[in-house]
């Protein structure tokens, strides 16, 4: 019942700092805001029995993403949204419209259709401990973690080509 | 080799292509940082690369590896075969392009190699993680070499575009997983056949983001907005890759998913949605195509109007419309790589914009080239005796045979209209003064070569389609259709 | 070699040309004049090896010959199959000469990327020829696409003022009518696999099939007629020719004019009428009335015009749409006027346009305001251009006049009399247009002196126009030689109907 | 030995292809040798048949030579045929081709180019064959080759003058008329052959007297398209107009072409189908009013013309109109006779024009002409002989045919077109008289240059004139009404075969029932017309210089305008026909193909062009709102697949 | 139900708000950044879902999933923030309604 309280609490805050992310025009605090929301998420993952997802959530996410958007949010010093005049009414009338429909069917949806099959198998003994997640991860997702160095270090050499400046090699 | 690491001998024969595009992507990486005399080297290597990951491929026992989550079949070797054509083209392409702007950098390869790997996995992982990291590999590299041109703005913007859009794009495409994980209880394709999954409405929801995901790289209007303006801004040789091969693959993606998830058939509303994609990208695509000045926004909304055929066939659903869809890519890497190849070749300064009104004359002035784009364009107009004819062949052949006639005639009259904008680009180059006067500077070797290569496929495919087909039908038995 | 030419001859002739294109390719760009004269020759030595069809050609029977068979993708039961009847004889021979004089009269005429010029007509003589011979309907489809192409390119690179305008039109006009027919193809071509168990585009499998109804048969003849109609053309589809024959260059037009239109004609003989008999018969009275209105409106316009080769132009829709009535009234003796009458028109509208084009090279214009008087600078050519003329108008003793006089015949011995007594009128009218361009332009007072300077015609162009009037006489005094061999193909025609007409439920 | 008939007309067409050819390169004496040599030839080849023919049993000789057109049911050969009808024709045309070719050699010298020259030949050649053809053709369509070959020569020869605008305007006028009949003989001959099976002139004719029953329903119409045929042919009203105009040709020309043959190929034609004819009796009733109203209108314009050869013209189309009169009542055989001897006087009369023309270097008003009697002697003489025998004086040759066609209309009880024909008599002789008065009688109302120009013709054209004015003083002979002896009409005894007995009253040539008392009386009745009309005539323009007829002219202003004009049938017509074509084709070249086909195109494809031009802006370059349409694109697709 | 009693339906319908919130972010927001902040939002909400279904599915592949989509954010984010510097170099603004050179 408590888990249940403290998983309605996170997600609530995670909720409302998104919020206040969006509407908020200032990019830094939206960051900041991001931050928040971002650990709250990690408490829903811990609650939903994934410590180390929870871990790395706020270690790469809250911890070195969000800090490199603040970090270049300085570098360019990038101004708050002013407001728009005379702004794109159409444009946000659609998308107010468009998000709200979309919104309504995917919550229905999840609502309605949400419930899934039974588990297979039985829960975790200790969703602390990682070894079946780590067998896992080298065994049939192999293919994938491979993959995926490619991927970062194809992120790695194009950030380096972009950002680097004219001229330096 | 520790116990826990499950990597048998057949899974390194099966992972050897990818493998060799990434260590080549690598090595270039680091001889264009430490030994940049190397770099004159760089596509001949990239070439190498292609080839050899190719050869891979083919060799490459055909079954399931990586515990079930990997294939190699026909479909894949097919899939392969015309990426490593796209990939190729873009490379030869490449060459002197990047030389004439002076960026001949390994990164260029290397991230050309790496999308390509990318590309690779999509079209023979038979796991959605797989599938999806093999997207983003792929769209990661193409942000970066959207927006290569640094000095240039306009390739910064479409770097930006292609970014904001496709982070976008896949965030929808995650979610789809998502819940496609929840309901199946599992990432790999096949948990999805199970029977009750195939009426679940949030199952649907799901491969509806997929779609949309996936149309987002096809370029499937209304999700193809981004197309033309990074196809704009985007180094040609770069375009010429990311507007053929990605795209078949995320339709041979689609129709994996798809044939899975309804082996009992796809339900009418399913493919309504489809239909009704394929009919706007059709009538969208040719008709702004009309409107446009610039050529290579006008090939990209061609290519809109083209995806919109091949999904045609995806409406359709069936053995022969796949073999059709293959059949039309590889018909669409001669023709709409080839032109891009032309434009690369014709337009010889990349700081500017491409309007259509600078081919003036080139008719007479560049001779070869000129004849190849005419020829592109002629087939992607869908002219017998021409790839782009046989590919349209069969996918309409394909919707007549199932009896979509609404869409086959919608087809063909769209395809009417495109030829009033192909043959705006023969006759501007044939039929026009030229604006520039004095001799151009001769074609590069390469161009030379991969212009040739694109006539000559064109009119080898255009006229000899048997082999082509047959090997397509096979490609599309190893999809599980009406199980 | 030899029994490659006893064996396939066909196909020989169909790709003759376009290898002798490719070997054009290597002429150096200086060299434009021997890339010339060796495309004449090319298309001298086709004509020649043409002419054993003739001989060969066993006049008693209506059935195809020359026959040549292989699988082309036969997956899909798609064949390369070429055959011909005495119709498309004809017509190959009517196209084999043409083109050399086309290019001969080009010789001299066109310097603009000469190279370019001869490859373009030699590819357009395969195309033709192939559309001509081809007897497996995807195989036809192709040739009958791939005309378009060099066809495009000759309007639009070498032809007048508006020739980009022309050319659009000209391919967009065309390609409209040929898609649907595209789709109709494909559906016969899955219809047979439905009902026999595999694919085929043969004409001679697709013939034999039965269609779920008489709507759908309606639909697919009309998706195949619309088709040919564009290119016959048939009012009110005719709207691209006059500007396509009118900026094209005089080559162009002798092509265009001489065989390309009568391909709408032909594809409707040889497909539609094979395959849709039902509907082939049903919509048989329209045919006929649109052919009526085809030689009535044809004949008016074209008096209205004031620039020669739009009132030529304007003729052919009046004399095609002779043609076109005879297929509609159907009897024998019409039909085999109507595809004499093919070939009449060839030969006299291609002479007409080459003799206007002798003149347009001497004076570049083409109103005919700015001649009159001229008979007697140029009597030559004004000899020549009133036998031309005198064949348009069907004067009794040259070609024109065997076949109208067969169409009207035979139309008047139908069941569609009418017809005949409307297009009768055609004898007056064509009279009237065409008798008052002679008088404008060869006679009347000379009042602009710079034609008082006109060179008469030369050689090269003499030879070309002879050999058309030549023609014209012979078919005019002995029509046998060539409707002996139309006669058993026209016979197979009306059998193919009469046979399966009825089957539909 | 014997020459094929076919050789008959392929001598001319030889000299055609020669003059053609070569005549500009060889010059006038190889020109002024071929073309009259050929026909020459022609004639003599036509005669070595004729001759034995006429004196044989007149059984028709038919020689095929090839097959011509054969497709589905029809076929039909090149042959011809000699009967008594083709030997007739032969025998004149041959002839007087001749003689007015050889006239033409003096009358055309002063042409000055010899391209002018040699393509003059050529085409008379050209005509000769055309018109041989057509008489000798042994079935409708190649009769149709010669009818049609006849009428493009005098296309070519009226325009032979092709820069002198009004020349060329006739020739177009003369050929577009006649396509109108030959609109009528086409589907004629359709109708022959859909009911008969066959174009064959024998098997037609068999099969039809054999069962008139059968096919007399039919007939009606198709005689009556033939004889549409016909009247475009022979300038029968209202198709006359274009023979008038046709004088702008070179005279010989006009002899031999507009008077002598090819105008009668009509009446051959409508005689050649007596058959048919004589079964269809209203079509017959149709002929025989169009050639009576034919007849005295082109008389009455006569009158008041006063180009010498406008008024011969009018003359013509009157005397065409004669003769089928003759055929409408059935008395084909005078029709023919008038047809022969009308050959020689016209002809010999244009060449009489022709050489005063000549002598007036180019002058054809009368009014500038007078007193050329004396000048030109032979001419006159001529002249006048022709004249008496055009006007019905006994007993020179247009006495008999005339008298013999009143005859058969008053014995066909057609009171009113008997006095028609009777009037005409009349005036023709007073137009013809007035003609000669103003011509010849009197003195010289020209400019002394000119009269010191006038000079008699050379022999080359006084010779014909002298044969042609004798043999229209004696041809008659050939048909003597029957109060001279049973035997006396030789013609009709000739011409017996080519009217097979069919069991109709038609059978019996008119004019057997006549007693003499009856003969003489109509005898008297012409020849007293004539009569009067010639004294009216002289005493009106000769003796009192015309100011008796300017007194009735000044009478009668309005009416003699009208006739002065011609009736204005070219501007009614003008009005009626050629303004509204004109008017029509613009129209629907410029409305229907221009504004509405091409227009509905184009609008249709600028439309397309426009949606593109308008949805490019769709492509803000705004992010945001690609993302937003991305959006809408999913929210519809979920709507379309899970709404509901 | 996952095993630690939190009803699978109130994961999910967080992750959808999440998600949709971060929609609206990323329609309505015009820097740049923030509209990818507003993307890694949407990308969090699917990783929400996932490990809800995973713990309710008590399958350890969910996790796996959510662990290579973290990287991947990783790996995008950097790619994209080399980009919006690279373009700040020619616009000196990364407000997507200025950027809008390529169009129509």
């Amino acid at each position: 019942m408590t888990v249940r309280f403290a998983f309605d609490v996170a997600a609530g805050m995670a909720i409302v700092f998104a919020c206040v992310m969006v509407v908020h025009r200032h990019p830094v605090k939206s960051v900041l805001a991001l931050v928040v929301s971002f650990f709250a998420l990690a408490v829903t993952f811990v609650l939903l029995s994934a410590p180390l997802i929870a871990a790395v959530q706020v270690i790469v996410y809250a911890g070195a993403i969000l800090v490199l958007f603040l970090f270049v949010l300085m570098l360019l010093n990038v101004p708050a949204e002013v407001r728009q005049t005379p702004g794109r009414p159409i444009h946000h009338t659609l998308s107010a419209g468009a998000i709200v429909v979309f919104a309504a069917a995917l919550l229905a949806a999840l609502r309605s259709y949400g419930a899934t099959s039974a588990p297979s198998s039985p829960a975790p003994s200790d969703p602390a401990d990682l070894a079946p997640l780590a067998r896992l991860l080298f065994s049939d997702h192999l293919l994938s973690f491979e993959a995926l160095s490619i991927l970062l270090l194809a992120a790695l050499v194009g950030a380096f080509t972009l950002a680097r400046r004219e001229g330096s090699p | 080799m520790p116990s826990f690491l499950a990597l048998g001998p057949n899974d390194v024969a099966a992972a050897a292509p990818e493998i060799c595009l990434a260590a080549a992507g690598c090595l270039m990486v680091l001889l264009d940082a430490f030994a940049p005399s190397a770099r004159r080297w760089f596509a001949t290597l990239s070439l190498a690369a292609i080839a050899l990951s190719i050869w891979f491929l083919l060799r490459a026992p055909y079954g399931l590896s990586f515990g079930g989550r990997y294939e190699t079949s026909d479909l894949t070797s097919a899939a392969g075969l015309f990426a490593a054509a796209t990939a190729a083209v873009a490379i030869l392409v490449a060459k002197p392009y990047l030389q004439r702007t002076g960026e001949e950098k390994g990164e260029f390869y290397a991230l050309l190699l790496w999308g390509h790997l990318g590309v690779s996995l999509m079209t023979r992982g038979l796991d959605l993680l797989v599938v999806f990291i093999g997207l983003e590999t792929l769209s990661l590299s193409f942000y970066v070499l959207a927006a290569f041109f640094r000095t240039i703005h306009a390739s910064s913007e479409a770097g930006l575009k292609y970014f904001l859009t496709g982070a976008f794009a896949s965030a929808f495409t995650l979610y789809g997983i998502a819940l496609l994980f929840g309901k199946a209880g599992s990432v790999r394709i096949a948990a999805l056949a199970r029977p009750d999954l195939g009426a679940d409405p949030l199952v649907l929801f799901g491969l509806l983001l997929l779609l949309v995901g996936f149309g987002f790289k096809v370029s499937l209007a209304p999700f193809h907005a981004w197309a033309p303006d990074v196809y704009q801004g985007m180094p040609t040789p770069a375009v010429a890759y990311l507007s053929v091969a990605p795209k078949g693959a995320s339709v041979i993606v689609l129709y994996r998913v798809l044939t899975a998830a309804f082996a009992a058939g796809i339900p009418d509303r399913f493919r309504t949605a489809i239909a009704l994609l394929a009919i706007l990208s059709m009538t969208l695509g040719n008709v702004v195509a009309l409107a446009q000045r610039d050529i290579k926004r006008l090939l990209a909304y061609s290519g809109i109007a083209h995806m919109g055929y091949v999904t045609i066939a995806l409406a359709v659903f069936g053995r022969d419309a796949l073999a059709a869809v293959i059949v039309y890519f590889f018909a669409y890497v001669v023709s709409n790589a080839g032109a891009f190849a032309a434009v690369a070749a014709l337009y010889r300064d990349e700081t500017k914009p491409h309007p259509v009104g600078l081919l003036a004359g080139e008719g007479r002035r560049s001779p070869f080239a000129s004849a190849v784009l005419a020829l592109c364009m002629f087939s992607l107009a869908g002219i017998p005796a021409t790839a782009g004819f046989i590919g349209k062949f069969f996918v309409f052949k394909s919707a007549i045979e199932k009896g979509f006639y609404a869409l086959a005639i919608i087809g063909v009259l769209n395809s009417l209209v495109s030829i009033g904008y192909y043959l705006k680009v023969v006759y501007v180059l044939y039929m026009r003064e030229p604006v520039e006067e004095g001799a151009p500077p001769p074609l590069a070797a390469a161009d030379r070569l991969v212009l040739g290569l694109c006539g000559a496929g064109i009119l080898t495919l255009g006229i000899f389609p048997a082999g082509l087909w047959n090997f397509a039908r096979r490609a599309a038995e190893s999809l599980p259709f009406g199980r | 070699m030899a029994e490659i030419l006893e064996s396939h001859l066909l196909t020989v002739l169909v790709f003759l040309p376009s290898v002798a294109a490719v070997l054009i390719l290597f002429f150096p760009e200086r060299r434009s004049r021997e890339a010339k004269i060796f495309a004449i020759g090319a298309s001298i030595v086709e004509l020649g090896l043409a002419l054993p069809l003739w001989s060969r050609f066993d006049a008693s029977s209506g059935a195809f010959q020359f026959v040549e068979r292989s699988d082309w993708v036969p997956a899909l039961g798609i064949s390369y199959t070429l055959g011909i009847d005495g119709i498309s004889l004809l017509l190959i021979l009517l196209t084999v000469v043409l083109t050399p004089v086309s290019l001969l009269f080009s010789l001299t005429h066109v310097q603009k990327s000469a190279r370019a010029f001869s490859i373009a007509f030699l590819v357009l003589e395969t195309g033709i020829n192939g559309t001509l011979a081809a007897l497996d309907l995807a195989l036809f489809y192709v040739f009958w696409e791939v005309m378009l192409v060099p066809m495009y390119f000759i309007i639009g690179i070498w032809g007048g003022a508006r020739r980009i305008y022309a050319a659009m039109k000209f391919f967009l006009f065309t390609m409209a009518g040929s898609l649907l027919m595209f789709l109709a193809i494909l559906y016969l071509a899955a219809r047979h696999r439905s009902v026999a168990g595999q694919w085929s585009f043969l004409l001679s499998d697709l013939a034999t099939l039965t269609y779920p109804s008489m709507a759908v048969q309606t639909v697919l003849f009309l998706a195949f007629v619309l088709a040919f109609a564009i290119k016959v053309p048939v009012f009110p589809l005719h709207t691209w020719l006059p500007d396509a024959h009118t900026e094209a260059p005089t080559a162009g037009s002798i092509i265009l004019a001489g065989v390309l239109l009568k391909l709408g004609v032909y594809g409707y003989l040889r497909f539609a009428l094979p395959l849709f008999p039902d509907a082939a018969v049903r919509f048989a009275p329209w045919v006929g009335a649109l052919g009526v209105v085809g030689v009535i409106y044809g004949a008016l316009v074209a008096f209205a015009q004031k620039d020669m080769k739009r009132l030529v132009a304007y003729s052919s829709v009046s004399h095609l749409g002779l043609v076109v009535i005879g297929i509609g009234a159907f009897t024998s003796t019409a039909l085999a006027g109507s595809v004499l009458q093919m070939i009449n028109h060839g030969l006299s509208t291609g002479a007409l346009f080459l003799l206007v084009g002798v003149l347009y090279e001497r004076t570049h214009t083409r109103e005919i305001a700015d001649y009159g008087g001229i008979a007697g600078v140029v009597p030559v050519t004004t000899g020549l251009f009133l036998v031309a003329t005198f064949s348009s108008i069907g004067l009794p003793g040259l070609n024109g006049f065997v076949g109208e006089f067969l169409v009207l015949l035979g139309t008047w011995t139908s069941d569609h009399r009418w017809w005949a007594v409307a297009a009768a009128t055609g004898v007056v009218l064509s009279a009237i247009y065409m008798l008052s361009l002679v008088q404008r332009v060869f006679w009347n007072p000379l009042t602009r002196d710079e034609n008082r300077r006109l060179p008469d015609i030369r050689a090269s162009e003499f030879v070309a126009a002879g050999v058309l009037i030549v023609l014209m006489i012979w078919i005019g005094v002995r029509p046998n030689d060539v409707l002996d061999r139309i006669r058993p193909s026209v016979e197979q025609v009306r059998r193919s109907v009469t046979m399966h007409a009825g089957a539909q439920p | 030995m014997t020459v094929a008939l076919w050789v008959v007309p392929a001598l001319p067409l030889a000299g055609f292809l020669l003059c053609l050819l070569l005549g500009r390169r060889l010059g006038k004496s190889f020109v002024s040798a071929v073309g009259p040599g050929s026909v020459g030839l022609a004639t003599l080849a036509a005669w070595s048949r004729l001759i034995p023919y006429l004196t044989g049993d007149g059984a028709p000789i038919v020689e095929k030579v090839a097959p011509w057109i054969a497709a589905g049911s029809f076929s039909v050969d090149v042959s011809f045929r000699l009967d008594p009808l083709s030997a007739l024709m032969v025998s004149f045309v041959t002839f007087v081709g001749f003689f007015i070719h050889v006239y033409s050699i003096g009358y055309m010298k002063h042409d000055e180019t010899d391209a002018g020259y040699a393509r003059y030949f050529g085409y008379l050649n050209l005509f000769l064959f055309a018109m041989l053809v057509l008489v000798l053709a042994n079935n409708f369509l190649l009769m149709f080759v010669g009818w049609e070959g006849v009428g493009l020569c005098s296309y070519l020869l009226i325009g032979y003058y092709y820069e002198r605008e009004y020349a060329a305007d006739a020739g177009k006028k003369a050929f577009v008329v006649n396509r109108i009949g030959d609109f009528g003989f086409l589907l004629g001959m359709f109708g022959v052959f859909s009911l008969f099976g066959t174009l064959d002139f024998d098997s037609v004719f068999k099969s039809a007297a054999a069962d008139p029953g059968r096919y007399a329903p039919g007939l009606t119409a198709v005689c009556l398209l033939l004889f549409l045929g016909a009247m475009g042919k022979s300038a029968q009203v209202p198709l006359h107009v274009w023979l008038p105009d046709a004088m702008a040709g070179p005279t010989p020309v006009s002899a031999l072409i507009h008077a002598a043959t090819m105008v009668t190929a009509g009446v051959y034609m409508v005689t050649r189908c007596n058959v048919l004819f004589r079964l269809a009796p209203d079509a017959m009733f149709v002929v025989a009013v169009v050639g009576g109203v034919t007849a005295i209108f082109a008389a009455v314009i006569a009158i008041a013309q006063n180009d010498i050869k406008k008024v011969l013209a009018y003359s013509t189309v009157s005397q065409l109109g004669y003769m089928f009169l003759a055929c409408g009542v059935g008395a084909y055989v005078a029709g023919m006779f008038h047809v022969l001897t009308h050959a020689f006087f016209k002809a010999c009369l244009f060449l009489g024009s022709g050489a005063v023309i000549h002598a007036l270097g180019g002058e054809q008003d009368m009014r500038r002409m007078g007193g050329l009697g004396r000048r030109l002697p032979v001419t006159y003489r001529t002249f006048l002989v022709a004249t008496l025998a055009l006007a019905g004086i006994p007993p020179l040759a247009g006495f008999f045919s005339k008298d013999a066609i009143l005859t058969g209309v008053f014995a066909a009880h057609q009171t009113a077109l008997f006095g028609l024909g009777l009037l005409t008599a009349g005036l023709t002789a007073f137009y013809m008289f007035r003609l000669v008065s103003l011509t010849f009688a009197g003195d010289f109302r020209g400019t002394p240059e000119e009269a010191a120009h006038v000079h008699e013709a050379p022999p080359t054209m006084t010779v014909p004139l002298v044969v042609l004015a004798f043999l229209s003083a004696v041809a008659g002979f050939l048909g003597m009404p029957e109060v001279f002896g049973k035997s006396a009409n030789r013609i009709s005894a000739f011409l017996e075969p080519i009217f097979p007995r069919i069991g109709l009253a038609s059978d019996e040539p008119p004019g057997h029932a006549l007693s003499p008392v009856t003969e003489w009386l109509l005898i008297g009745a012409s020849v007293a017309v004539a009569v009067v009309g010639i004294l009216v005539a002289w005493n009106w323009y000769a003796k009192r210089r015309g100011e008796p007829a300017a007194r009735v002219a000044a009478s009668f202003p309005a009416l003699y305008r009208l006739v002065a004009e011609k009736f204005r049938i070219d501007e009614i017509y003008g009005v009626l026909f050629v303004r509204p074509f004109v008017w029509l084709a613009r129209m629907l070249w410029k409305v229907v193909d221009v504004l509405i086909i091409d227009g509905v195109l184009n609008a249709g494809a600028f439309l397309v062009e426009l949606v593109g031009d308008v949805l490019r802006f769709l492509q803000t370059g705004n992010v945001r709102n690609y993302a937003l349409t991305f959006l809408i694109g999913i929210v519809a697709l979920l709507l379309i697949v899970l709404a509901g | 139900m996952t095993p630690n009693g939190i009803p699978l339906g109130d994961v999910l319908l967080a992750s959808g708000a999440l998600f949709s919130i971060g929609l609206a972010g990323a329609l309505l927001r015009r820097t740049a950044i923030s509209i990818f902040l507003a993307v890694e939002l949407m990308m969090n909400a699917a990783n929400l879902a996932i490990l809800g279904y995973a713990s309710a599915l008590h399958s350890l592949e969910g996790q796996i999933v959510v662990f290579f989509v973290i990287a991947i954010a990783a790996a995008e984010a950097a790619v994209g923030l080399a980009i919006f510097v690279a373009l700040f170099r020619h616009t000196e603004t990364i407000d997507v309604n200025k950027i809008n050179l390529l169009k129509w």
